[in-house]
């Protein structure tokens, strides 16, 4: 018994077919280190001929144990920390982080750095986007589009760049507030880049929506159902895709969504198509947020007032927010000291992963891939 | 064309493909006995193109050495190798097999012997330049029955083939 | 010996059909020398190309815009370790990409550049060249299965399913390309163009025929002709395994495919004859349907003056590439860092310009531009290989089996029998 | 809903409030797996958002196992508590939310607590091997299995 089929011992994998031929069958590891796997996810593969049977995930090898330093660092030291887990939506880490401690000290963030928060993160939802989309392209076999979204991220990192010092592991934002002032032309950047994007997204469409390749492989492939997904705990494109109309935006609005008027984009079949066609159509929901908040920011403080050392009352909370990839929840616990007692993260790409042994089983060795792309994890954040 | 060395290329077109007759059923691991095998028949192609029919040798290097070799690889890349090294090579039957061979071998050299008078005396010329064009005339004319026949034969093999193999139809 | 040379000048044939060792020998050196200069420079153009398409730069480092780029790949993959894994064949893991390499290169043996300009002219031409391309496969299996190791194994099973698999439409196609040479019919122009009753199968004979019809095959019977050259060129794509038909190396699926398990000078021998025979399928389809060495419009723009003019063409693509180079010079930082760098352009750009020259001399020109329409024409097909591999996604394996046998295949069969039913018609 | 599930259960929901504005129960171990049926079926309860737990070494049961459970129907959360000692095992809520396979796993990586029932009750995020429960209070930060290091690694330390 080989290490790859100790992992595969458990799963109800059906007897094989032992008809007139025997069917042999093939068990497939791929990654931790495969070009395909976003990192250094290992899937244990189980296949007839190019059929999968089944999968299993094994994780954690970029585990570096975020809840425990949490428990040794005090609120406000921790903070960073979030960033490092969905890396290329570290801003979206640092709002649900900040605004969970916030209510845990029933404090609020002023409204100017409210505007600011969803301005910088739905600027950082497109970047997420763009770079599902180019990697996901890439492993279906399209160089171009990786290129192409990988230009047009450059100009979100430059804003952030400029906003915050950092490209990618921001830490834009603090508990109460915001600790920066918007940049001088930082309205004149959002907006220029508002007009920049939306024909690169055009560029986009036209390379991957009608093409007839990419259709065929992104239709029906990966399919799941809306009940299933709901079983799952699927949350995010992926949930939509399914044709459920949840947004945690729109559900229970946080920073200062409410003001805003977007659509939630749905799709009816749930297969990678409808959720390359929901995220298309998310990012140009986040261009018409971005364009109506930084039209209107209001003038005022950035920072609410906070004491210099932060010691919540004892209690617990539990705060969510829409992450570009799902529902990405904080549970903290405070003890009344300095230091969280507990700090829980509900990493979407954790759970959507779990999806993916029902949305590849009886599908090719090529799905896998495609799957994996869609439903866009990050290792990171999976292992945390 | 002027014949380059013709003798020679007999000699050694022959003795390869009798060297790699012997090493498909001498070679353990089925792979390279396919390999032997491919040898062979590039070999013969050779052979054949000696005898003025670069249409056959052509063919032969199509079907055999690029269509039916690699079918056939791949049915053994896909058995067990190891089951079958540890295997013993040669069953009981290979008594029959030498005497079969014998009587084979005895067999073609009386029919050489008795029959020289059919043999011609010297070989044929054939016009190479109108080789294919020849073989086509009298595949479709004078055995155009046969031919046919073996067409409807090998798509009976192939429907055969699909029906074993598929699990469900 | 200049004699001997000035009867060669003089010749008709092929080396191969007079028998003359010598100059085959030359041919074959000069052929092999030719390809490999071409694989290198089709290297450096695909990432230069893939670059610009891809809003990058390529390489720019070794050499004036990367130039030098394929020389320093070449010396990299030299140097590096020679892996064999543990498990591996050893022998068939070696003799592997030697079998595709040899496979790739003897293809040439047949490929008419130009009415004389053949190694050998074979009665079986397209067939031997069919036949022996189709022999790489042998070396892909043998790779995968030498490696001992899963992706090279399933990356060798898809290659050598699709290969058999396009195969078969491609010869389809080919066959109704090789009946247009028996038939007559409706020229390019609307000449009905002589029946010359049996048709061949010789690569050199088919362009010829070509020439005496007056029409390149490809518009012979519109639309059929471009049907099946249409057919051939998306089997041969899928023949070389290359975007989007690059399931067998599909990074993202298989990591490398058959070749995963390869490093340094084999994988080379691999890359080499993946590349050489790329160019081999395109010059089956150039001779096929592009009428091979023939320069375009021959009989609408008949004439001593258009002749004349044609044939400058040579020459002038030479000078015209010298002068891009000599306009590299002139935008070359100034700095003494980039003196080398200048020096090596410029010498390169005057290499070329001096090339150009020599092809305008009478003697040269008529000689050499049936090379150069046939190298044209082939290379059409090589910056299309690089336009597919930026544009497209990858099939999956059961979609690329359906495009080959259930669409492929019927159209080839249905254009094959139309070409039959209007040679006899018309 | 909260008092219809006291009439229900009674004592077995020992208390049910609001902190900060979000709805908490704290449950008895005996009747979860009955009530998160419930309110899975009954009170719409279709989406279990988050399984964890927490740690409090000084308590004889020491551990705080937690359901975050959402309603699409309703637009609520709500989260049941329970509590477990070490040792003691916890019926799994696989069954009833697919999504709790691995977030248990994790809980039980992590914590040590036991689910019953679980298809697949293994380590998720370390190795397999590993021994020690790093989320709990009496597991240091820097702490680590060094004879697994040892053995799997072939290096001394990780550190």
């Amino acid at each position: 018994m080989t290490d790859a089929t100790k992992y595969l011992s458990h799963l109800e994998l059906g007897e094989p077919d032992q008809t007139f031929l025997d069917s042999n069958e093939l068990i497939i590891n791929m990654g931790p280190q495969h070009p395909a796997t976003h990192g250094v996810l290992r899937v244990i593969l189980k296949l007839d001929g190019e059929k999968v049977l089944g999968t299993e995930c094994v994780i954690g090898y970029l585990h570096r144990g975020v809840e425990k330093i949490a428990e040794h660092r005090t609120y406000t030291m921790f903070n960073p920390y979030v960033d490092r887990m969905d890396y290329v939506a570290a801003v979206s880490n640092g709002l649900g982080y900040c605004e969970a401690i916030e209510k845990l000290l029933n404090i609020e963030a002023p409204p100017r750095a409210n505007y600011i928060r969803v301005i910088l993160t739905e600027l950082n939802r497109l970047a997420s986007h763009m770079l599902w989309l180019g990697t996901h392209a890439l492993d279906i076999g399209a160089m171009t589009p990786l290129f192409y979204t990988f230009r047009d991220r450059e100009e979100i990192l430059k804003i952030f760049e400029k906003y915050c010092g950092a490209r990618l592991t921001t830490h834009a934002f603090r508990i109460g507030g915001c600790q920066y002032e918007t940049y001088e032309g930082f309205e004149r950047d959002v907006q220029n880049f508002l007009k920049f994007v939306p024909p690169k997204i055009d560029e986009y469409e036209e390379l991957l929506t009608t093409n007839r390749i990419w259709l065929e492989r992104t239709r029906g492939v990966g399919l799941i159902s809306a009940k299933d997904c709901i079983a799952l705990g699927v949350t995010g494109p992926v949930l939509r895709a399914s044709g459920v109309k949840w947004d945690i935006r729109k559900a229970k609005p946080y920073a200062s969504y409410s003001d805003f008027d977007f659509e939630i984009p749905t799709g009816q079949n749930g297969d990678t198509y409808d959720r390359y066609l929901v995220r298309m159509r998310e990012m140009r929901q986040s261009l018409r947020i971005i364009e109506q908040a930084v039209g209107k920011i209001p003038e005022g403080p950035i920072m609410a007032k906070v004491p210099k050392v932060l010691k919540p009352p004892v209690g617990e909370i539990y705060h969510s927010i829409e992450a570009p990839k799902g529902e990405l929840g904080y549970f903290v616990v405070s003890d009344g000291s300095t230091q969280p007692y507990r700090v829980r993260v509900r990493p979407p790409s954790f759970v959507n992963l779990q999806a993916l042994d029902l949305m590849v089983r009886g599908q090719l060795v090529a799905d896998v891939i495609a799957v994996i792309g869609t439903l866009d994890i990050v290792l990171g954040e999976v292992d945390r | 064309m002027q014949p380059v060395a013709t003798t020679f290329f007999f000699y050694l077109l022959s003795g390869l493909a009798i060297l790699g007759g012997a090493l498909v059923i001498t070679r353990r691991n089925p792979v390279h006995s396919a390999l032997a095998l491919i040898m062979t028949l590039l070999a013969q192609a050779g052979l054949y193109l000696m005898l003025y029919a670069p249409f056959v040798a052509g063919v032969q290097i199509i079907l055999y050495a690029g269509g039916i070799m690699v079918l056939f690889l791949f049915v053994i890349m896909l058995v067990n190798i190891e089951k079958a090294q540890k295997q013993e090579q040669f069953n009981k039957q290979w008594l029959v097999g030498i005497a079969a061979a014998a009587a084979l071998g005895v067999l073609f050299v009386l029919v050489y012997m008795k029959g020289k008078a059919l043999f011609p005396e010297r070989a044929l010329q054939l016009p190479e330049q109108s080789n294919t064009q020849e073989i086509a005339v009298l595949l479709y004319g004078q055995y155009m029955f046969a031919f046919e026949i073996a067409s409807l034969l090998l798509l009976v093999a192939i429907i055969g083939a699909v029906v074993m193999a598929k699990k469900r139809i | 010996m200049l004699d001997y040379i000035q009867g060669y000048l003089s010749s008709n044939l092929t080396p191969g059909q007079a028998g003359n060792v010598f100059w085959v020998t030359v041919y074959i050196l000069i052929v092999f020398g030719g390809i490999s200069v071409a694989v290198i420079a089709m290297n450096w153009l695909e990432r230069k190309a893939l670059a610009h398409f891809q809003v990058r730069l390529g390489p720019m480092r070794v050499g004036p815009h990367g130039l030098l780029q394929p020389i320093a790949d070449a010396i990299k993959l030299l140097t590096k370790e020679d892996i064999i894994p543990s498990g591996a064949d050893t022998f068939v893991f070696w003799i592997a990409p030697l079998i595709i390499l040899c496979a790739a290169f003897t293809v040439y043996i047949v490929v008419p550049f130009g009415p004389t300009h053949a190694i050998t002219d074979l009665n079986i031409g397209i067939l031997f060249m069919l036949g022996v391309a189709s022999l790489s496969v042998l070396g892909i299996v043998m790779a995968g299965w030498a490696s001992n190791s899963h992706y090279p194994l399933i990356g060798a099973l898809r290659s050598s399913a699709q290969m058999v698999s396009y195969e078969v439409a491609m010869g389809m196609a080919v066959v109704s390309a090789i009946l247009m040479t028996s038939l007559h019919g409706l020229g390019m122009y609307g000449v009905a163009a002589k029946s010359t009753g049996t048709g061949t199968l010789s690569m050199i004979e088919i362009v010829k025929m070509q020439q005496e019809q007056q029409v390149w095959f490809l518009f012979k019977f519109f639309p059929l002709g471009l049907i099946a050259f249409a057919i051939f060129a998306i089997a041969m794509v899928a023949e070389t395994n290359r975007a989007p038909f690059d399931l067998p190396e599909a990074e993202s699926e298989l990591t490398a495919g058959f070749h995963t398990e390869y490093s340094g000078l084999r994988w080379s021998l691999f890359m080499l004859g993946e590349y050489a025979a790329m160019i081999a399928v395109s010059s089956i389809a150039v001779t096929l349907w592009l009428g091979g060495w023939m320069r375009p419009f021959p009989h609408w723009l008949a004439g001593e003056t258009w002749d004349l003019v044609f044939s400058l063409f040579p020459g002038l693509t030479f000078l015209g590439l010298a002068a891009i180079a000599f306009i590299g010079v002139a935008r070359m930082p100034k700095h003494p860092y980039f003196k080398i760098q200048t020096a090596g352009l410029g010498g390169f750009g005057a290499v070329l310009g001096l090339i150009g020259v020599v092809l305008f001399v009478p003697l040269v020109r008529d000689r050499i531009q049936d090379i150069y329409w046939f190298a044209a024409k082939v290379a059409v097909f090589m910056y299309l290989y690089i336009w597919y591999r930026a544009t497209w996604p990858r099939y999956r394996f059961d979609q690329l089996m359906k495009v080959g046998w259930k669409v492929l295949l019927p159209i080839a069969i249905g254009v094959l029998i139309l070409t039959a039913i209007l040679g006899v018609v018309l | 809903m909260v008092t219809r599930l006291k009439q229900q259960y009674g004592s077995g929901i020992r208390e049910a409030n609001t902190y900060l504005g979000q709805a908490y129960m704290v449950v008895e171990p005996s009747i979860l797996n009955e009530l998160l049926h419930v309110l899975r079926d009954q009170e719409e309860f279709d989406y279990c958002v988050d399984v964890t737990a927490v740690h409090y070494p000084q308590r004889e049961k020491q551990f705080d196992v937690i359901w975050i459970l959402y309603s699409f129907a309703r637009n609520e959360r709500v989260r049941v508590k329970t509590m477990t000692g070490d040792g003691e095992s916890l019926p799994s809520s696989t069954p009833i939310w697919a999504t709790a396979n691995w977030l248990e796993r994790e809980v039980y990586d992590m914590f040590g607590v036991k689910f019953d029932g679980h298809p697949d009750l293994k380590r998720i995020l370390l190795p397999d091997g590993w021994k020690g429960h790093p989320l709990r209070k009496d597991y240091g930060i820097i702490q680590q299995d060094n004879e697994w290091v040892q053995i799997n690694l072939g290096i001394e330390s990780g550190q």
